[in-house]
């Protein structure tokens, strides 16, 4: 996608940010979420690689049960 | 996950889910396909601020279906999704001329993607049932179609309120998975 | 607390709706960053209480175990 | 959880961690205050735009201790942590004698809620070593704490700085937590 508006200036990007946070709040398809919570606020590289971390070892945990 | 559990997934439960991703401008006819290909019906949409995911079956393969809102502000997050996608389903309201440049360089920069290289795309010219929409033909060179490279695409003209093309894409969607694999 | 302002209006609020929303997703005091992140984005009340009975169930889930 | 959990905790693991949140207006000394009991040193702050959560232990008891940032617009949030609380430390800066008044304010709300009701309320007059320091009495009155009912509280004089005060605070904040239980 092209522009890159600033986080949030939108009404429609609120309205977006809750529908998905409600999503990965109710544990429905987390890691896609996880990725358009960090992206829409613009979390630290960092920050974001923990997320995305904790995902995927939260995915290998529901494998070896 | 990715490839390697994927693929044990496949041998030890059959064919995994595929992975569908609806993309286009906002007011393209999205969500309105979506249902559609789940229902078989017309339902009554308002623009989707977020995204649809549906599960759909078709031929006897499941897929995992997600139709995600296309205003300008959310656009930007479609590439979130793009992760393990086996195909796009690109919609364009073919009489909408003048967004048909907006169309193409959002269908670039989403080609571009290093997470969707082997994704198909199937191109819906949609809402063909319109006096002024473009021929399929149009729509291809305003997107500039003829021109890629190392992509399986291939374009329908449809519409999707009056339901009709919707078949013949998919079958050949269908075709073209099956035949990857 | 007595004024409630509009939604992430400023800079500090956006700041620490990030700081609350890394902590749940390391999946640190959920429960309570459930509770700051569903008030501070205005969830309808029946999304925040679906939020916070999930977020029981887990607790619950992690007793059980 | 609550009560009930709670309680079966404290029968099989033995006392349950005490909860108690430190709070007042931006700069009252809060965070200062938080680490000063945790590792007995003045540490340099910044705003708290968030929380700061520690382990502090003091008398062989363990106490979940919660900063939370004090800055006008994320006020509105401090009650999302109330739940479970024992006891409070609200800390005022003595020599802010124009915001007493807010201070006042947002206490008065905080004592409102039922998840509150009881906890235990520790006042810190910090800043007492600033030369236009109020006084804990005049603190006491401007923030209206004779007139509190149903209530346990206390004040104490402190400076978090010089680290004067701190010790007999806790000292009767343990007391009256052990003789609550
Ligand atoms: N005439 C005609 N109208 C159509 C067709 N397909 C969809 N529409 C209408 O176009 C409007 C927008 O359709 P949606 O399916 O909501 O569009 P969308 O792509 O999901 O839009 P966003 O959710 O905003 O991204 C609706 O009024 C549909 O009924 C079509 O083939 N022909
Ligand atoms: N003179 C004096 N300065 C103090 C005292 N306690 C804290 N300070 C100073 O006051 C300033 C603010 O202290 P903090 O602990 O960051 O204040 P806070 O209450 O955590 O503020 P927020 O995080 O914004 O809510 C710092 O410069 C501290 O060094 C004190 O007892 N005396
Ligand atoms: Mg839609
Ligand atoms: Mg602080």
């Amino acid at each position: 996608a092209l522009n890159k508006p600033e986080p949030l200036s939108e009404a429609t990007e609120m309205e977006y940010l809750k529908k998905v946070l409600f999503e990965y709040m109710m544990g429905r398809e987390t890691k896609t979420m996880a990725k358009v919570i960090t992206s829409m606020l613009k979390f630290p590289p960092d920050q974001a690689q923990k997320v995305l971390d904790k995902e995927e070892s939260k995915a290998m945990h529901w494998l070896s049960v | 996950m990715g490839g390697f559990f994927s693929s044990i997934f496949s041998g030890l439960f059959g064919t995994r889910e595929m992975r569908i991703l609806i993309l286009g401008l906002d007011g393209a006819g999205k969500t309105t396909i979506l249902y559609r290909l789940q229902v078989g019906e017309v339902v009554t949409t308002i623009p989707t601020i977020g995204f649809n995911v549906e599960t759909v079956t078709y031929k006897n393969l499941k897929f995992q279906v997600w139709d995600l809102g296309g205003q300008t502000s959310i656009r930007p997050y479609w590439r979130c999704y793009y992760s393990n996608t086996d195909a796009v389903i690109y919609v364009v309201d073919s009489s909408d001329r003048d967004r048909m440049g907006i169309s193409k360089s959002e269908l670039v920069a989403m080609l571009e993607e290093e997470e969707l290289k082997k994704a198909i795309l199937v191109v819906f010219a949609n809402k063909q049932d319109m006096e002024q929409a473009m021929t399929p033909a149009e729509v291809a060179n305003a997107l500039g179609l003829p021109a890629l490279k190392d992509r399986k695409w291939q374009i329908f003209k449809t519409s999707a309120t009056k339901g009709t093309g919707l078949d013949e894409a998919m079958e050949w969607l269908v075709d073209s998975l099956k035949s990857r694999q």
